[in-house]
C-alpha cells in the first residue's frame, strides 16, 4: 500500500538525515541536513492530515530558525570540532563518554519501544476515530486556537517578548548598554 | 475589572504590565535620565498582592487553564515577596553593577509573571510555557554580566541542561495528551482516577518523563547538577531569585500536578520521590560541607532545601502540603536575604564571596553579621526563627505519613547543614580579618530590605500561627 | 505569670543592651552591673516562686496556659513542681555568679557576652519550666546558640572546635528527640483525633512497648548525650576546658542538668515500659561513667579537664538514681543534680580564678599555693571536700541517697558505684595537693594575689550553699518529696516489663522492710 | 494505514537520536541541534496522538512548542555567541570555570 | 545537754578559723584549750547524770533535728550517751584537753596564723569525734567517722610545705576512703535488711533472730563490711599502712588522734554493735584473726624501726591488734577497756616522745639520742611510766586491760591467737625497753653512727620541716624545730615546759592508776568498768536475757569461782612475758649494744624485711596503685578516651568530611557530564516504571 511505503521512506529519511546531523563534524552540514530532517517530518504531517502544521514547519522552522542557526554558525565561522590543542588533552574527549551516551540513548529508545508495544490501542490505526472529516480545516482550527488557547496565545506572546529582550541584552555589544 | 472572567489573571496581568512600563521608561528616557524603575516594578508587584488578596477564598478561574485558588494564591504572595525583596536588592547591585537596569528589571518581572502563571496553571501546556517563559528569563539573568566569563558559562550551562529537561518534560506532557485526550489537569485527574495502578506502562512513562522535568527545576538529585554552577556564576541577588521563586513556583506545579491529577497514582511515585528526597538531601548537605565559596556552598544548602520540600510532597497529605507552602515562604524569605547579604558585600570588581572574605565581618560590619547569622540560624533550623518552623512543620508532615526514615535522614542532614553554616558563622565571629580594605558601606535599601526580612523570619518562627492557618487555609480548597 | 517573668526578665535585658551602643567599650562598666541587676532580680523572683510553692502537692504550681499554635495543639504552657523549681533556682542562683566571675576576664565585647549570657539564663530556666514539648524544645535549642558562641568567642585557644563539636553533638541527639515529639503528637492525634504537644495528656497516652522502645532510645540519646552518659560524653572537656569560666560555671552547673531532668521529667514517665526494659542497661552505662569518670578524671594534667571528668563521674550517679527509680534513688538523683551544681560550678569558678591569674590550667605550674593565696585555698578546700562527698555538705546527701535508692534496686550496681567514692578523693585530692602543698616552685606563683572582694562574693554563696545543703538537706528534699512520689508512682504502677526485669534479678535482692525507715 | 505506535516509535527513535547528540557531539551549535530534534520528535507524537484523538490540540501545542523551540534556539544561539566572544571556542567542554 | 559537748569544740574551731589568723597565740590557744575543758565539764557532768540512772536504763537520749528525710528512710540526727560512750567521751574530751594545753607549748613557735589555724583543726577534730561516739545510728557516726578522717588529713599535712607530709595526708585519707567504701555498702545492707540505722534498734531486731552459724548471711556481710571500714580507720591489715607515715603530723597530733583516740574508732564501733558481730560469729572470728596478725606484724617491725615515733606508730597498731582480738573474742568489755587505758599511756608515750623531739629540735632518730636521763628527768620518768604500763607491768593501767584480754583469749579456747597476743605482749615490752634505753640509757651519741638508715622513711635527721621552700612567705619563718648542731645544745638541753610538763604528769598519774576502774574478780576487785559497760553491748531492755556472746561471763558469779584460778595463772604468765621482755630489751640494748649489732648482721634479711615493713608500701604500690594509675593514663584516657570514643566521634566527621569531598568531584563541570547524570536518572526512573 503506497501510504504505508511513504511513511516508511519519509520516516526512513527523518532518522536517517537526523542521525547524520549528530554523526556530522561540521555544523554547516548538520544544520543543512537537520533542515531535511524538518522536510521529512513535514510530509509526515501531511501524512497526519496535519497539512497547516507541515507548512508552519517548513516555513517557521526549516525556513526561519535554521536560517538563524547558519547566520551563527557563519558568523562565529565555527571551527570543526577539536581544532584547538586543549581538546585532544581532555579527558572527555576520549569516546567512551560519547559511547556511553550512545548506549543510553539506545536503551531509552527499547524502554520508550517496549512501553509502547506493550501499551494498549497504539496498535490501532490512526485517524480510527470519529471526527477525522473536520481534522485538517483550518478555519476550524483556527477558531480552536483563539478559543480554547487563546491564554496560551498570550502567554507565548510573552515568551517570544522575554526571548526576544533576552536575546538583545545577551547579544548586544560591550559597552554600548542602555 | 474583577468579577469578569478574567479575574484569575489578574495579578500576573500587573506585574506583565509593570514589566512592559520598565521596558517602555527605558526606552523613552533620556541618557542619562535616572527614573524609578524598581519602583515601577514594585507598585506592579504591590498591584498584583492587593488583587491576589481580593481574589482570596473566590476560587476564581479564567480560560479555564488559570485556576487563582488560594493554594495558587498562596504562592503567588511569596512570588511577589520574592520579587519585591529581589528588586529591593537588586538596586544598589545594579547601580554599582552597570547592569542595564530596564531590560534587567523587566527580566525579573517577566520571570515573576511566569513564576505566577506557573503556580496557577490548570493545563500542563500553559505549566510549560510558564517554564519557558521564567526559565528564559532566568537564562538570561544569569548571564547578564556580560563581561563575566563565569556568568556567561553558568547561563549557558543553564541553559542547556534546562532545554534539555524541558524537552524531556514536553515528551511526557505528550504522552499525557495522548493518553489522557487533554492537557487540563483536571480532565487527567479524572482519567487517572479512572486508571487501575500498573497495567498502563504509557501512563507510568508519561509520568516518569513529568517527574523528571519537575525535578529538574528544583534541582533534585541526580538532577542538580546544573544547580552549584548556575548559582556560583550568576551574580548573587540573581541566584537569591532563582533559588528561591523558580523553586517556589516549580514546586506549586508539581504539586498541583502530582497531588491533584495524579493523586491516585501516589503510590507508584511516592517511592521515586522518596529516593529523590533523601539522596537530594544527603548529597546537598554533604557536599556543601567542602565548599569555601559561599555563594556555591548556600546552592548546595538549596539544594538540600528542595530535598526537605520534596519530603513534604512525599508525606502527601494535608499537612504535608500545608507545610511546602509554609516552607516555602520562610525558606524564600531566608535564602534571599542570605543571598542579599552577599549581594551586599560584593564591589563592582570583587564578588567577596568567598569564605575568607568574611573573616572578622563582626568587627567591621556587625550588623550584617548579626543579620547574615539570623538567616544561617535560620536555614539551619534552630529555633526561634522560621526556618525551625518550616523544618518542624515538614518533619511532622513526614511523620504523621509514617515516613520515619526520611524524617530522621532529614534531621540528621540538618544536623550536617548546620556545620557548613556555623563555618560562616566562625569566620564572621571568631577568626580576625586578613583583608585589609573594609566591606562597602551598606546601602540603606538593601539594609531596610534585609531588616524586613529578618524581621519576618522571626515572626514566622515566633509567632507562626496566622501563616500557618493560612497555608492550612490555601491547601483547603483545592485536592 | 512570675514564670513568664522569670525568663522574660533576662530576655528583656538582652534586648535592651542589644540597643546600646558600646562600640568602644566605653560602657563596659554599666553594663556588667546592668546585667547583673537583671540576673539577680530573676534569682529573686525564682525565690519568690519558691516562696510560694505549695510543697504538699505533687501536681504542677503557678501553671501559665496560653494558646500558641492551635493547630497543632501547641500551647505556651508553663509550670513548676518541686523537681523543675529547684533546677529553676539553681539556675537564676548560678547566673549572677557566673557573671560577677566574668568580670574580670572578660575585656572584650562586654555587650555581646552580657547579652548571650543573658540569652542562654533564659533558655535554661525555659527548658525546666516548660510543659509542653514543643516548648521545651525551642528552649532546649535555643540554648545552644548562646552557649555555642560563648565558647567560640571568648573561650581558649582550642575553642572554635569545642563550639562546633559542642553545637553538632548535642544537637545530632535533640534532632532525633524531635522526631520522636513528632511522633507521639501523632500518635495522640491518631488516638484522640487531635495534636498535643501538652506533656500532661502525653503522659495519659499508653503507647505499644515496641514504639515506646524507639521513641525511649531517641529521646534518652539526646539525654545522655547532654548529660553525659558514658559514650557520649567526648563532647564535655572539650567545651568544658575551652569556654570561659563563667561558660563553664553555667555549663557545669546547670547544662548538664538538663540531660538528667529530662531523664527524669520525659524519658521514664512517658515511656513507663520502655524504661523498665532499658533501665538496667542504662545504669551500667551509668556505673560504668562513674568509675571510668574517676579513673580519667584521675590522671588529667589539667585542671578544667580533672573537672570535667569528675562530673562524667558525679551525674553517672545522678542516672543511676534515676534508672533505681525508687523515691530515694529519684530523690537523691535530684539532690545530687543541685549538689553538683554548686560544687562543680564553684570548682570551675575557683579553677578559672586560678588560670586567670596565671594563664595555664596545668596542674604542674602550681604548687604551694596554700602559702601564697589562702582564701582561695579555703574556698578551693570546702567545693573540693563539697564535691567528694564529705557528710555535712552538700555532695554527700544526694550520693547517699542515690546509692540507697540503688541498693533497694540491685545492690551490685551499688558496689560498683561506690568506687566512685574512693577514687573521687583520690583525684580531688591529689589535685588539691599538688596545687596548694608543698613548695612552692614557680617563682611567678610567689606573687599572685588573693581573692578580691569580688571574687569573694561570687565564691561565697557557693560555699555557704555547700553547707546549707549538707547540713539541712530536708529545705530542699521537702518541695521535692511529693512530685518525686508522683512521678515514681506513674512510672512504677505502668512497668510491665519491670516485673520480668525483677524476676531476673530477684536473687541478688533483698526483701525491704515496709515500715518508715529511722 | 499505519497504526499509531510506529508514527509513537519513530518519534522515539529521534528522541533518542537527539538526546544522544548531546553527548556526542562536542560543537555548541550541533548541540542547539540535537534538542530542536528532541521537540520535533515531539511535536509527532503530539500530532500522531491529536489524530488518533480526532482533535485539534495536537497540531495546536505543536505551534506552540515551534514558538517555544524558536525562543530557545534565539536564547541559545545568543548565549553561544556570548560564550564565543570569551573563548574562541565551541566545545562545551572547554567552559569549566565553575565546578566542584 | 549532751549536744553542747560537740559543740563546744565546734565553736572553738569556728573562731579560730574564722578570725583566728588576726588573734594573738594566747587568745586563740586559750580559746581552743577552754572549749576542751568545757566540753570536758559538760562530759563529766552528763556521764554523772548518766550514773544516777538505773543500769537497765542508761542512756541519755537527745534528737536535735531530722537531718535526711525522704520517702520512707527518715534519720534524725540523734545523739546518744550510754555507758559506752560515756567511756570514750572522757577519754576524748579529757586526753584531748591535756594534748590541748600540751599543744600551747608544742606548737609556740609557729606564726600565729598557723598557731590558730592548728587549734581549729585540733578542735574540729574534737568536735567530730565527740559526734562519732555520741551518734545514735550508723549515720551520724559516720558523719563524725569521716570528719575525724578529714581532721587527720588536714593535721598531718599541716606542714604542708614539706612534701613528706602532704603525701602521708592524702594517703591516710584515701586508704581510709577506702575503708569507708566498705563501711558504707554495710551500713547500706543492714538499712535494706532491718530497715534501719539506729543501733538501739538494730539490736533489738537481730538479737531477735538467731546467730549466723556456720552460715555466712546477710549479717555476716554487713559486719564484714563494717569491719574492713575499721581496719581502715584502727590501721589493721590490709589497711594499716597509712599509720606510721601519719607520724609527719606534729608530735601532739599524734598522740590524740593517731594514739589514744580516732584509730580507736573502729575498736568502738564493733563495741558499739556488740550485738550484731555478736550474731555474726564467723566475721567474729575474722576480727580476732587479723588482730592478731596486725598485732604480731607490728609488733615484729617495732622492733628494729629507729624513729622513736614509728616505733610508737608500730606499737600502737599492735595494740589496736590486741584490742580487735579481744572484740573477735566477745570480748568486748575487756577490748574497750584496753582502749581506755591504752588512751592514756599511749599518749603519754607520743607526748613524752614529743618532748624529746622538742628538746633535741627535731631529731627523731633514736641512734642520736640515748643518755638524755640526766637532761630531761620529767620526760625520762613519765616515759618510763608509759612503757611500765604498755608493757603490762603489774600494777600499772596496760596490765590490767592487756591481761583480760589474754584471759578471754584463752578461756575462748583460741589458745593459737592467745599465743600470738602473748608474743605480742612479749615484743611490746622489747621494743618499748629499746626504745627507753636506746633514748634515756647509755651515753650521749651524736652522729648516726653506724646503724642502717631507714630507707623507708622520710623522716632523715638532716631533713627539716620547712625544707625545699626556696622563697620566704608569711608562713614559713623557720622555727627552732631545725636541726642544729647538737654540740651547741646537748650541754643546756631543756626538760619540757610547764604546760607540757603538766600533761605529762597527769597523764602519767592516769596510766599509772586508770587500770583499777576493771580489777578482774580474780583479784578481788569486781571490774567495775566491764559491769558500767555490759548494758552497751546487749540488745536494749533485755539487760536481764541471756548475755551476748561472750559478753561478760567474767561476772557471773559461778564462772568466777572455776575461772580464778585460771584467771591468776595467766595472770602470772603474762606478767612473766612483760619482765622477760624488759629483761631481753635490758640486756641486749643495755648491757651488751654490740649483741644487737650482731644480731642485725647475721639475721641480715630478716632484719631487712623486718627495717622495710615486710615491703608492704612497696608491694601496694606495685599491685594496685601503679597498675591503675598507669592504665587510666595511658588505657583509659589516652587509648580509649581519646583513641576509641572521641577517635570514633571526630571519624564521623571525618567521614562526612571525606564524602563531601569525593562526591563534590562529581561535578566535573563539564555540562555533557551533568546531561549524563540527568539522563542517567531519567533512565533509570523509567526503568523502575517498566521493570517493576
Amino acid at each position: 500500500m503506497p501510504e504505508t511505503l511513504v511513511f516508511y521512506v519519509l520516516s526512513g529519511v527523518a532518522i536517517a538525515t537526523s542521525a547524520l546531523v549528530i554523526g556530522q563534524r561540521n555544523p554547516m552540514y548538520s544544520v543543512l541536513l537537520l533542515v531535511a530532517s524538518f522536510g521529512a517530518l513535514a510530509g509526515l504531517y501531511i501524512q497526519l492530515d496535519a497539512p497547516f502544521v507541515a507548512v508552519a514547519q517548513i516555513i517557521i522552522y526549516a525556513g526561519a530558525v535554521m536560517v538563524l542557526f547558519l547566520f551563527v554558525v557563519m558568523l562565529l565561522n565555527a571551527p570543526r570540532e577539536d581544532a584547538a590543542e586543549w581538546d585532544r588533552t581532555h579527558p572527555l574527549r576520549q569516546p567512551a563518554f560519547a559511547r556511553f551516551g550512545g548506549l543510553l540513548a539506545l536503551v531509552l529508545v527499547l524502554q520508550l519501544a517496549w512501553a509502547l508495544l506493550s501499551a494498549t490501542g497504539v496498535d490501532a490505526p490512526v485517524a480510527s476515530r470519529a471526527g477525522s472529516e473536520v481534522v485538517g480545516s483550518v478555519r476550524a482550527l483556527g477558531r480552536t486556537l483563539f478559543t480554547d488557547y487563546v491564554f496560551a496565545f498570550e502567554a507565548t506572546s510573552i515568551l517570544i517578548l522575554v526571548a526576544m529582550v533576552g536575546a538583545v541584552v545577551l547579544a548586544r555589544r560591550e559597552g554600548d548598554q542602555s | 475589572m474583577l468579577n469578569s472572567g478574567f479575574d484569575a489573571v489578574v495579578p500576573m496581568l500587573c506585574v506583565t504590565l509593570a514589566a512592559l512600563a520598565v521596558m517602555g521608561a527605558e526606552a523613552f528616557r533620556g541618557k542619562d535620565e535616572s527614573m524609578p524603575l524598581g519602583g515601577l516594578g514594585i507598585v506592579g508587584i504591590i498591584g498584583a498582592a492587593i488583587a491576589s488578596v481580593l481574589l482570596w477564598n473566590r476560587n476564581a478561574s479564567s480560560f479555564g487553564v488559570i485556576v487563582a485558588d488560594n493554594f495558587g494564591l498562596f504562592v503567588t504572595l511569596v512570588l511577589l515577596i520574592v520579587g519585591v525583596l529581589t528588586i529591593m536588592f537588586s538596586s544598589p547591585v545594579l547601580r554599582r553593577d552597570g547592569f542595564p537596569k530596564g531590560d534587567y528589571y523587566a527580566l525579573v518581572l517577566f520571570a515573576v509573571t511566569g513564576m505566577i502563571m506557573m503556580a496557577v496553571a490548570n493545563d500542563l501546556l500553559v505549566v510549560f510555557i510558564a517554564l519557558e517563559i521564567l526559565s528564559i528569563a532566568v537564562y538570561v539573568l544569569t548571564g547578564i554580566r556580560r563581561d563575566d566569563p563565569r556568568a556567561t558559562e553558568a547561563a549557558f550551562k543553564y541553559f542547556l541542561l534546562g532545554a534539555f529537561s524541558s524537552a524531556f518534560f514536553l515528551y511526557g506532557i505528550a504522552f499525557t495528551y495522548g493518553l489522557a485526550g487533554s492537557t487540563r489537569l483536571d480532565r487527567i485527574g479524572t482519567y487517572v482516577a479512572a486508571q487501575s495502578m500498573s497495567d498502563n506502562p504509557l501512563l507510568l512513562v508519561a509520568l516518569g518523563l513529568l517527574l523528571v522535568g519537575f525535578a529538574f527545576k528544583i534541582s533534585a538529585v541526580p538532577f542538580h547538577m546544573w544547580t552549584p554552577d548556575a548559582y556560583e556564576g550568576a551574580p548573587a541577588v540573581v541566584t537569591g531569585f532563582m533559588s528561591t521563586g523558580v523553586k517556589a513556583a516549580a514546586f506549586a506545579a508539581f504539586t498541583r500536578v502530582f497531588l491533584s491529577s495524579f493523586e491516585p497514582f501516589s503510590g507508584e511515585w511516592a517511592p521515586i520521590v522518596w529516593l529523590l528526597a533523601a539522596a537530594t538531601m544527603i548529597l546537598g548537605t554533604v557536599v556543601g560541607v567542602a565548599q569555601s565559596n559561599l555563594k556555591r556552598m548556600l546552592a548546595y544548602s538549596s539544594i538540600a532545601h528542595g530535598g526537605y520540600l520534596l519530603v513534604g510532597l512525599v508525606a502527601a497529605n494535608q499537612v504535608g502540603k500545608a507545610a511546602i507552602l509554609f516552607y516555602l515562604l520562610a525558606y524564600a524569605v531566608t535564602n534571599l536575604a542570605a543571598f542579599g547579604v552577599i549581594a551586599l558585600l560584593g564591589t563592582k570588581d570583587a564578588a567577596n564571596d568567598e569564605l575568607r572574605d568574611y573573616a572578622g565581618l563582626w568587627q567591621t560590619r556587625p550588623s550584617l553579621a548579626a543579620l547574615m547569622t539570623v538567616c544561617l540560624l535560620s536555614l539551619g533550623g534552630l529555633p526561634p526563627t522560621a526556618g525551625f518552623i518550616g523544618k518542624w512543620y515538614i518533619f511532622s508532615a513526614a511523620v504523621s505519613a509514617g515516613y520515619y526514615g526520611l524524617a530522621v535522614i532529614g534531621v540528621l542532614t540538618s544536623v550536617v547543614s548546620v556545620f557548613f553554616y556555623l563555618r560562616v558563622v566562625v569566620m564572621m565571629y571568631m577568626s580576625d580579618r586578613q583583608a585589609a580594605t573594609a566591606p562597602p558601606p551598606v546601602p540603606t535599601v538593601g539594609m531596610a530590605a534585609l531588616v524586613v526580612s529578618v524581621g519576618v523570619i522571626f515572626w514566622l518562627g515566633i509567632l507562626p500561627t496566622p501563616v500557618l492557618d493560612f497555608a492550612a487555609e490555601s491547601i483547603a480548597t483545592i485536592f | 505569670m512570675l514564670l513568664t517573668l522569670s525568663w522574660l526578665l533576662p530576655v528583656a535585658g538582652a534586648l535592651l543592651l542589644l540597643f546600646i551602643g558600646n562600640a568602644d567599650g566605653r560602657r563596659d562598666g554599666p553594663i556588667r552591673w546592668f546585667s547583673l541587676v537583671v540576673t539577680v532580680a530573676t534569682f529573686v523572683v525564682t525565690l519568690v516562686v519558691w516562696a510560694g510553692f505549695d510543697a504538699g502537692s505533687s501536681e504542677f504550681q503557678f501553671v501559665e496556659r496560653y494558646p500558641w499554635i492551635p493547630a497543632f495543639g501547641i500551647d505556651y504552657y508553663l509550670g513548676v513542681d518541686g523537681i523543675s523549681l529547684l533546677l529553676v533556682v539553681l539556675t537564676s542562683f548560678l547566673s549572677p555568679i557566673a557573671l560577677l566571675s566574668s568580670w574580670g576576664s572578660i575585656e572584650r565585647k562586654v555587650k555581646e557576652f552580657s547579652i548571650f549570657m543573658l540569652a542562654l539564663e533564659a533558655a535554661m530556666i525555659g527548658v525546666f519550666l516548660s510543659l509542653d514539648l514543643f516548648l521545651f524544645y525551642v528552649f532546649w535549642d535555643a540554648m545552644l546558640v548562646p552557649m555555642y558562641f560563648l565558647i567560640g568567642i571568648w573561650g581558649y585557644d582550642q575553642r572554635i572546635y569545642a563550639a562546633i563539636k559542642f553545637m553538632l553533638y548535642t544537637m545530632t541527639g535533640s534532632v532525633l528527640m524531635l522526631v520522636a515529639i513528632l511522633g507521639l503528637a501523632y500518635l495522640h492525634s491518631a488516638a484522640t483525633g487531635t495534636y498535643s504537644f501538652d506533656l500532661l495528656k502525653l503522659y495519659a497516652l499508653d503507647i505499644a512497648p515496641q514504639t515506646q522502645m524507639w521513641f525511649f532510645l531517641a529521646f534518652t540519646v539526646a539525654f545522655a548525650i547532654k548529660v553525659p552518659l558514658f559514650p557520649f560524653h567526648t563532647w564535655l572537656q572539650d567545651a568544658h576546658v575551652q569556654a570561659p569560666t563563667a561558660g563553664s560555671v553555667i555549663l557545669a552547673g546547670v547544662l548538664l542538668k538538663m540531660g538528667t531532668y529530662g531523664l527524669l521529667r520525659f524519658s521514664f514517665p512517658l515511656f513507663p515500659e520502655a524504661a523498665g526494659y532499658f533501665a538496667p542497661a542504662l545504669a551500667v552505662l551509668a556505673v560504668i561513667g562513674i568509675v571510668y569518670g574517676a579513673l580519667v578524671a584521675m590522671v588529667q594534667p589539667d585542671m578544667k579537664k580533672l573537672v570535667a571528668y569528675s562530673s562524667v563521674s558525679h551525674l553517672g550517679f545522678v542516672v543511676l538514681g534515676i534508672c533505681a527509680m525508687n523515691i530515694q534513688g529519684v530523690e537523691g538523683a535530684v539532690y545530687q543534680m543541685l549538689a553538683h551544681g554548686v560544687s562543680t560550678g564553684g570548682l570551675f569558678l575557683v579553677v578559672g580564678m586560678l588560670s586567670e591569674r596565671r594563664h595555664t590550667r596545668l596542674i604542674s605550674e602550681f604548687g604551694g599555693l596554700k602559702a601564697v593565696v589562702p582564701r582561695l585555698t579555703t574556698a578551693f578546700m570546702i567545693i573540693t571536700l563539697a564535691s567528694i562527698g564529705l557528710p555535712g555538705l552538700n555532695g554527700f546527701i544526694g550520693e547517699f541517697l542515690i546509692m540507697l535508692g540503688a541498693f533497694r534496686w540491685d545492690p551490685r550496681f551499688v558496689v560498683v558505684a561506690g568506687l566512685g567514692v574512693i577514687l573521687s578523693a583520690v583525684y580531688m585530692l591529689w589535685m588539691f595537693q599538688r596545687v596548694y602543698y608543698g613548695p612552692v616552685t614557680h617563682e611567678e606563683n610567689v606573687t599572685l594575689r588573693d581573692l578580691l572582694p569580688r571574687e569573694l562574693a561570687a565564691v561565697v554563696p557557693l560555699c555557704a550553699m555547700a553547707f546549707v545543703m549538707g547540713i539541712f538537706p530536708t529545705l530542699f528534699l521537702r518541695p521535692m518529696e511529693a512530685s518525686v512520689n508522683a512521678l515514681v508512682q506513674r512510672v512504677q504502677e505502668t512497668q510491665t516489663l519491670r516485673a520480668a526485669n525483677e524476676m531476673q534479678n530477684a536473687r541478688f535482692k533483698m526483701q525491704t522492710v515496709q515500715r518508715p525507715m529511722r | 494505514m499505519i497504526p499509531l505506535g510506529h508514527y509513537l516509535i519513530v518519534s522515539a527513535i529521534l528522541f533518542a537520536i537527539g538526546a544522544a547528540g548531546v553527548f556526542l557531539r562536542r560543537n555548541l551549535i550541533t548541540i542547539l541541534l540535537s534538542i530542536e530534534i528532541m521537540l520535533n520528535a515531539v511535536n509527532l507524537s503530539f500530532v500522531a496522538f491529536g489524530r488518533q484523538l480526532g482533535s485539534f490540540d495536537g497540531q495546536i501545542i505543536t505551534f506552540f512548542v515551534i514558538a517555544v523551540a524558536a525562543a530557545e534556539a534565539a536564547v541559545g544561539l545568543a548565549i553561544v555567541i556570548g560564550l564565543y566572544r570569551h573563548r574562541e571556542s565551541l566545545n562545551p567542554d572547554a567552559f569549566t570555570l565553575l565546578k566542584w | 545537754m549532751i549536744a553542747l559537748i560537740p559543740l563546744f569544740p565546734l565553736l572553738g574551731f569556728v573562731i579560730n578559723a574564722s578570725l583566728g589568723r588576726r588573734l594573738p597565740k594566747a587568745i586563740s590557744g586559750g580559746v581552743a584549750m577552754a572549749v576542751m575543758v568545757a566540753s570536758f565539764a559538760v562530759s563529766v557532768m552528763s556521764v554523772w547524770d548518766l550514773a544516777a540512772l538505773p543500769a537497765a536504763e542508761r542512756t541519755i537520749e537527745q534528737t536535735v533535728y531530722t537531718w535526711i528525710a525522704s520517702g520512707d528512710f527518715i534519720l534524725d540526727l540523734t545523739l546518744r550517751l550510754d555507758p559506752l560512750a560515756a567511756v570514750m567521751i572522757l577519754v576524748v574530751t579529757g586526753v584531748g584537753a591535756l594534748i590541748h594545753i600540751y599543744s600551747t607549748a608544742y606548737m609556740h613557735d609557729e606564726v600565729d596564723s598557723e598557731f590558730a589555724r592548728y587549734f581549729s583543726y585540733l578542735n574540729l577534730f574534737a568536735a567530730f569525734m565527740l559526734v562519732l561516739v555520741l551518734g545514735a545510728n550508723f549515720l551520724v557516726l559516720f558523719v563524725g567517722w569521716e570528719g575525724v578522717g578529714l581532721c587527720s588529713y588536714l593535721l598531718i599535712g599541716f606542714w604542708f610545705r614539706k612534701k613528706a607530709a602532704a603525701d602521708a595526708g592524702k594517703k591516710a585519707f584515701v586508704v581510709n576512703r577506702i575503708g569507708d567504701y566498705a563501711f558504707v555498702l554495710g551500713m547500706l545492707l543492714l538499712l535494706v535488711r532491718f530497715g534501719t540505722l539506729d543501733f538501739q534498734r538494730l539490736a533489738s531486731i537481730v538479737a531477735a533472730i538467731p546467730p549466723e552459724n556456720g552460715v555466712f548471711g546477710a549479717l555476716s556481710i554487713a559486719t564484714l563490711l563494717l569491719f574492713i571500714g575499721a581496719t581502715g580507720k584502727s590501721a589493721q591489715i590490709p589497711l594499716y599502712t597509712w599509720l606510721p607515715d601519719a607520724m609527719e603530723g606534729p608530735t601532739p597530733v599524734s598522740a590524740l588522734i593517731h594514739a589514744a583516740t580516732m584509730v580507736t574508732a573502729g575498736v568502738y564501733m564493733i563495741g558499739r554493735n556488740a550485738v550484731l558481730f555478736g550474731h555474726a560469729p564467723e566475721t567474729m572470728l575474722i576480727v580476732a584473726i587479723v588482730g592478731a596478725l596486725t598485732a604480731l606484724m607490728a609488733g615484729t617491725i617495732g622492733l628494729v624501726q629507729n624513729d622513736i615515733k614509728r616505733v610508737l606508730a608500730y606499737s600502737t597498731v599492735s595494740q589496736l591488734g590486741l584490742m580487735f582480738v579481744a572484740m573477735g573474742m566477745g570480748a568486748f568489755g575487756a577490748g574497750i577497756f584496753h582502749l581506755y587505758t591504752h588512751a592514756f599511756f599511749k599518749a603519754l608515750l607520743f607526748l613524752g616522745s614529743g618532748a624529746v623531739i622538742h628538746a633535741l629540735h627535731g631529731e627523731q632518730d633514736i641512734r642520736n639520742m640515748g643518755g638524755l636521763k640526766r637532761y630531761l628527768p620529767v620526760t625520762y620518768w613519765t616515759f618510763l611510766i608509759g612503757s611500765l604500763a604498755i608493757a603490762g607491768v603489774p600494777g600499772l593501767a596496760g596490765f590490767f586491760s592487756k591481761d583480760e584480754i589474754l584471759y578471754e583469749t584463752f578461756r575462748a579456747g583460741h589458745w593459737i591467737l592467745w599465743t600470738m597476743a602473748a608474743i605480742t605482749s612479749f615484743l611490746t615490752a622489747t621494743y618499748m625497753f629499746r626504745l627507753v634505753f636506746l633514748t634515756f640509757h647509755g651515753e650521749r651519741r651524736r652522729d648516726p653512727g653506724s646503724g642502717i638508715r631507714d630507707p623507708g622513711s622520710d623522716l632523715m635527721p638532716q631533713m627539716s620541716r620547712h625544707s625545699g621552700s626556696p622563697i620566704p612567705d608569711p608562713g614559713s619563718r623557720v622555727p627552732s624545730h631545725d636541726v642544729h648542731d647538737h654540740a651547741a645544745h646537748d650541754s643546756h638541753l631543756h626538760d619540757a615546759p610547764p604546760a607540757m610538763a603538766l600533761a605529762l604528769i597527769v597523764l602519767a598519774v592516769g596510766s599509772a592508776v586508770a587500770g583499777y576502774v576493771g580489777v578482774p574478780h580474780a583479784l578481788g576487785g569486781h571490774n567495775a568498768l566491764a559491769e558500767w559497760l555490759a548494758p552497751s553491748f546487749q540488745p536494749p531492755t533485755t539487760v536481764a536475757s541471756a548475755p551476748v556472746a561472750g559478753g561478760l561471763q567474767a561476772s557471773g558469779e559461778e564462772a568466777l569461782a572455776e575461772n580464778a584460778g585460771l584467771e591468776l595463772t595467766l595472770m602470772t604468765v603474762s606478767s612473766a612475758i612483760a619482765i622477760v621482755g624488759i629483761a631481753v630489751a635490758a640486756f641486749v640494748w643495755l648491757r651488751r649494744r654490740e649483741l644487737a649489732d650482731a644480731l642485725a648482721a647475721r639475721f641480715a634479711g630478716a632484719y631487712r624485711l623486718l627495717l622495710n615493713k615486710y615491703y608492704v608500701d612497696e608491694l601496694y604500690d606495685a599491685t594496685v596503685v601503679e597498675p591503675i594509675r598507669l592504665g587510666s593514663q595511658e588505657g583509659l584516657w589516652r587509648g580509649i578516651d581519646v583513641g576509641v570514643i572521641d577517635g570514633a566521634v571526630n571519624g564521623t566527621a571525618a567521614l562526612v568530611g571525606a564524602g563531601s569531598g569525593a562526591l563534590r568531584r562529581l561535578q566535573t563541570g563539564s555540562v555533557r557530564a551533568y546531561a549524563g547524570s540527568m539522563f542517567i536518572g531519567v533512565v533509570v526512573i523509567l526503568g523502575y516504571y517498566l521493570w517493576r
